[in-house]
């Protein structure tokens, strides 16, 4: 076992996974703050939509799906959306698109989507720097997100009330956030990405004692089911991604049972 | 009656606010720094409407609401804010309001029964425990103007007294606009006082004057 | 074994054999009931595509969903795209479908053209004679057996498609989901009635139904598709049409040799010329 | 002191209750049909979870709670839900709740107050609208027993006085619980009135002594 | 475009689609008040999973995949599930599962979603006939739920407090739900479905002066986008389902732009 997973060719792969493994966590928990993570399903829908329609103008489809999520955030800060709601409804644009286009091109929508999502294991140095960019930019910008975050969540008033300039912070998150699933979504694939957003998340919101033991409790969560299902995966010679959605069902599953509802008596 | 301060922090002049359609007004009044201003009537006459319209979240149908530039605004909301899991302590809360928890001079003295609940996750506080810590938010932030939405909710009659306590070290340059049910808070809090009647808002006496 | 061969199909897996008998014994990454569109990598995979010597490929962007980025996470040098290590069939052989849509009318096109060519035999015999070259000159030791099994396949190709010929000589024609198909029918001169998604991945409007059975109305032919198409409009079709619906792999078991490979062929032969009326 | 029911409608006994730990109790209460028990003590001391234990929301760790059998409950939280668009009239809520507002007759008379709100949307009413809606929606759905966590919170005087003269016709064989830090509503409207003290709850006396 | 919309091959559909158009968008308006509107996507990832499970054992997809939604409702139901979460779950759930079997059986990944979703020009008496036991159930059940679904909505203690049986109630509530948007995805596609049970209904949220009105208006949001789609779909020559999605997302547009919050001045 120890042997596999010191094996040179995973290394890159396993070592470019644990960071986004520790950091989508991060995002998720933010997300699951604002009620939004359903984000990395709502982005990946725009995305292959963009992609597709960047390859009827001759953009490359990894271009294209960045720009899409990036503008899905973008447009998501500009109509001032808020929650899961704004997500669901960027699926089935980003859906009824990708399949308008694809019905009206001649380009077929399942490639569309298979390119614009990654496979762990094909992991190299692009998708490692991407991963080390969306570190850089976490440290440079989440310490300043949180406040105004955590403010809009418990305060809705004072940003109105204050005619801060709401939007920039709206637009700064909701760009990294895309961001970081686009990379994630690029690396890990859509699923792992999703599963890393909402489970680490979800576990840390119930049993942590603070905010701050949340966020490195969803980190810890996402790095640990990580390396389990990556060992699992190498051992069970399974594709990475469902063995990562199963290896954080479990612990969900545990902490959703342990703090079930009191029963009376 | 004449204004303490020649610039008002707060002027309303003929405002009529409300959402689809107006609810309230046109009411004037002008509040300057260094008071607390009450302001008490029936349920449903418009005072939660008024106080959005202040902090920019209802709609204004006619009249203007004139802010002394630069002055920052904390308004809470008539209900508090509580989610169903939120593993958030208060001193995080304090801070995202913008207060200063560990710099008591500068945001004033916590109230004494605040100290221990900040370290606990503010899903599981009681009714009155959430309340003074939300309205301690709003006054520890140091804006300029704070409007506050019946803050005496929950309150038991020691942190009611804690309260009073508070508003009234208030005085030093900002100013408060607290709607509440409770005649009694407002009078002793209160440097002037008005009542929303269906003619319009009228000035009533209170027991600490203005500038008492 | 002197090389490790690592085929992307088991159609070129039969190849491979065909090829190699018993010298080599190729890996293969896809059942035959996978869509080689898209493919979910395994470590296995990972692990046999940098051990191998030779990769060998449908290409024509069959695979551009996963496998140059599997390569290049393999760290191989040796099966780099322009290296030896590296074979495509399409590129062997001249494809049907390039240079764009040719027939909107009949669905769509991959855009460097068709690389569905394993269901060529003719295609299969050249392409099996350029990868025993290419098996030679990286085994120069296997050379001579490499020749003769490809020669040996050629022939056997080459018995059975007069066969063929005759009896599809005549056929109603078929009527395929996705262009997958077209190089047998095109090699037999068997039309293809039309295809049942307008572009791959779109589900067929109203429209594409209603004129497909306009048009088809009172002909004879075969609805056939592959296992991993959606089962419900061929299904209809057929139904309205009064044909049979045939659920055929594209690609024979994974364990075909070159025989193997011509029993699969012979299984679409056979679902082909029965449709006649 | 002598129960006026031999048979009491509840009986708490040495009732410990919580969350993941105790935070309440131990306690004992009984109380009887046609009562009307006031609960009043500090922010933090348990009443909610009280509630919520014979709600059966809460966790109990220890003693026991014994409802008559057959009773049914109405509890109301110390927040009422509020959503943020909930297109649901007031009559269609007091409906849900299982009240009948066409029938006075079986749920008693309506607040005037509350009639014209009735056509509405809930989202749309002012906080004080809303509580007493929502604190009606308990009272008439003919519950026998009626759990209420602060119903004065967000009332004018005139409302706080109609919910008086609601809770006075309530004498009717149903048990009423009232949490609440209004003293003088209290006092107003109970027939026996507890006080939370750290040494368990206390019995006070109030100007309605039982069954006056 | 007349001849087209009264030509015999289309009427079935048309009429089947007619039906479901009209009941979705209710059981929406449901699941919006329980914040489930997330719902068609999370038992569609469920039915994938089982319809492929099935096909390994033996079972025909359309009873696996129909056994995997009620299964995932009645899941939810016994783990008192809540809220869209539980259905992000089923999605990752499903998901996951749908890969692990594509690739360890010989069945496709690729089959399990094109096992469970139909398309609505294929509709034939057996889809009319879904539908009408859909409306039947609908027409028994869903008044009698009513009540308890809204209580438990704004009164969430009151069946605890009363040890209601209100598991019996949810579970008839999850059940119907599940089969109702099998039927749906089964006759519609997913895309269709899930735009039919999320768009009319929070249309009729933001309108709607009642909880009566929610429900009559989302259906007849639901019906008239319906009508428009189809129309189009078949002038256009358009797949049905994008077309369904884009008709239902303009009045949405609008809805959210008349309904922008309130500027200053
Ligand atoms: N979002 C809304 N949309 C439309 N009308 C509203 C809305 N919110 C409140 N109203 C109506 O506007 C009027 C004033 O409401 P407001 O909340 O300002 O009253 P209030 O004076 O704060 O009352 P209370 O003392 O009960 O809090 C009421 O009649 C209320 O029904
Ligand atoms: N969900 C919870 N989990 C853990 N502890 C809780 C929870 N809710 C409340 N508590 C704690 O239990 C104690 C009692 O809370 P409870 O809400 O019952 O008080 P209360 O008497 O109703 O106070 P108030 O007058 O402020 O409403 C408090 O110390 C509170 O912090
Ligand atoms: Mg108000
Ligand atoms: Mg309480
Ligand atoms: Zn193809």
């Amino acid at each position: 076992m120890s042997e596999m997973l010191f094996d040179p060719l995973f290394q890159l792969p396993l070592l470019t996974g644990l960071l986004l493994a520790g950091l989508l966590p991060v995002l998720g928990a933010l997300a699951m703050l604002r009620d939004e993570w359903l984000a990395a399903l709502g982005l990946a829908h725009l995305a292959s939509a963009s992609a597709l329609l960047g390859q009827v103008l001759g953009v490359p489809a990894l271009i294209g799906a960045t720009l899409g999520a990036l503008g899905g955030g973008a447009i998501k800060t500009f109509l001032a959306a808020r929650g899961n709601i704004a997500y669901g409804f960027m699926i089935l644009a980003g859906w009824s698109a990708t399949l308008l286009i694809g019905a009206n091109t001649a380009l077929g929508e399942q490639l569309a989507r298979s390119l614009v999502e990654g496979q762990l294991y094909f992991a190299g140095i692009a998708e490692l720097a991407a991963g080390l960019l969306l570190l850089a930019l976490c440290i440079r910008y989440l310490p300043r997100l949180m406040r105004p975050v955590l403010r809009a969540r418990f305060f809705p008033r004072y940003e109105t009330a204050n005619r801060l300039a709401a939007w920039r912070w709206h637009l700064g998150l909701d760009l990294l956030t895309a961001g970081g699933l686009a990379i994630g979504t690029l690396t890990l694939g859509l699923m792992g990405t999703f599963a890393l957003v909402l489970v680490p998340a979800w576990i840390a919101f119930r049993l942590a004692p603070s905010w701050r033991w949340t966020l490195i409790g969803a980190s810890l969560t996402g790095v640990v089911g990580y390396l389990l299902a990556f060992v699992a995966a190498l051992e069970l010679d399974q594709p990475f991604g469902p063995v990562l959605v199963g290896g954080l069902l479990g612990p969900a599953l545990l902490t959703g049972w342990l703090g079930r509802p009191a029963r009376f008596g | 009656m004449c204004a303490p301060d020649p610039r008002p922090l707060l002027q309303l002049d003929a405002l009529v606010a409300g959402y689809a359609r107006p609810v309230v007004g046109p009411v004037s009044l002008w509040l300057a720094r260094g008071e607390v201003l009450g302001l008490w009537g029936p349920n449903g006459t418009g005072k939660s409407t008024l106080l959005k319209a202040i902090g920019r979240s209802a709609r204004v149908f006619s009249g203007c609401i004139e802010l002394e530039s630069g002055a920052t605004l904390a308004h809470l909301d008539q209900q508090p804010v509580r989610l169903p899991a939120m593993p958030v302590t208060g001193r995080e809360l304090l801070r995202a309001a913008g207060a200063r928890p560990e710099e008591p001079e500068r945001t004033g003295r916590l109230p004494d029964v605040l100290a221990p609940l900040l370290k606990r996750r503010i899903d599981r506080l009681s009714g009155g425990q959430y309340q003074l810590l939300w309205v301690w938010s709003a006054l520890a932030t140091g804006a300029d103007l704070v409007l506050l939405d019946e803050p005496t909710n929950n309150l038991d009659p020691a942190n009611r007294a804690a309260l009073i306590e508070i508003l009234g070290r208030e005085r030093d340059g900002r100013g408060v606009l607290i709607v509440s049910h409770d005649h009694d808070f407002l009078e002793r809090v209160c440097s002037r006082l008005l009542e929303a009647r269906d003619t319009g808002l009228v000035e009533v006496r209170t027991a600490r004057g203005p500038g008492s | 074994a002197p090389l490790d061969v690592v085929a992307t199909s088991p159609s070129l897996g039969a190849l491979v054999r065909a090829v190699a008998g018993e010298r080599l014994e190729p890996t293969i990454l896809a059942g035959p009931e996978r869509d080689l569109h898209q493919l979910q990598a395994k470590p296995s995979m990972m692990r046999a595509l940098r051990d191998a010597d030779l990769v060998v490929a449908i290409g024509a962007e069959l695979e551009v969903g996963w496998l140059p980025a599997a390569i290049a996470g393999a760290a191989n040098p040796a099966i780099q795209p322009g290296r030896d290590g590296y074979f495509e069939a399409a590129a062997q052989v001249e494809l049907l479908d390039v240079g764009g849509p040719a027939d909107r009318a009949l669905g769509d096109v991959h855009p460097v053209g068709n690389p569905h060519v394993d269901l060529d035999p003719v295609r299969m015999a050249r392409i099996a004679a350029a990868l025993a070259e290419r098996l030679a000159r990286l085994d120069p030791a296997g050379a001579e057996i490499y020749r003769s099994g490809a020669a040996v396949f050629a022939q056997a190709v080459e018995q059975r498609v007069a066969d063929w010929r005759a009896r599809l000589a005549g056929a109603p024609g078929v009527l395929l989901y996705h262009r997958d198909a077209i190089y047998l029918l095109d090699r037999f001169g068997v039309p293809l009635l039309g295809t049942i998604e307008s572009t791959p991945g779109v589900p067929p409007s109203g429209q594409d139904l209603l004129d497909l059975t306009a048009k088809l109305k009172g002909r004879a032919g075969v609805v056939i598709q592959a296992p991993y198409q959606s089962p419900q409009a061929p299904a209809k079709l057929a139904r309205d049409l009064g044909w049979r619906l045939e659920r055929l792999p594209l690609a024979p078991p994974l364990e075909a040799d070159g025989t193997g490979y011509l029993e699969h062929i012979e299984r679409w032969v056979e679902a082909i010329a029965a449709a006649r009326p």
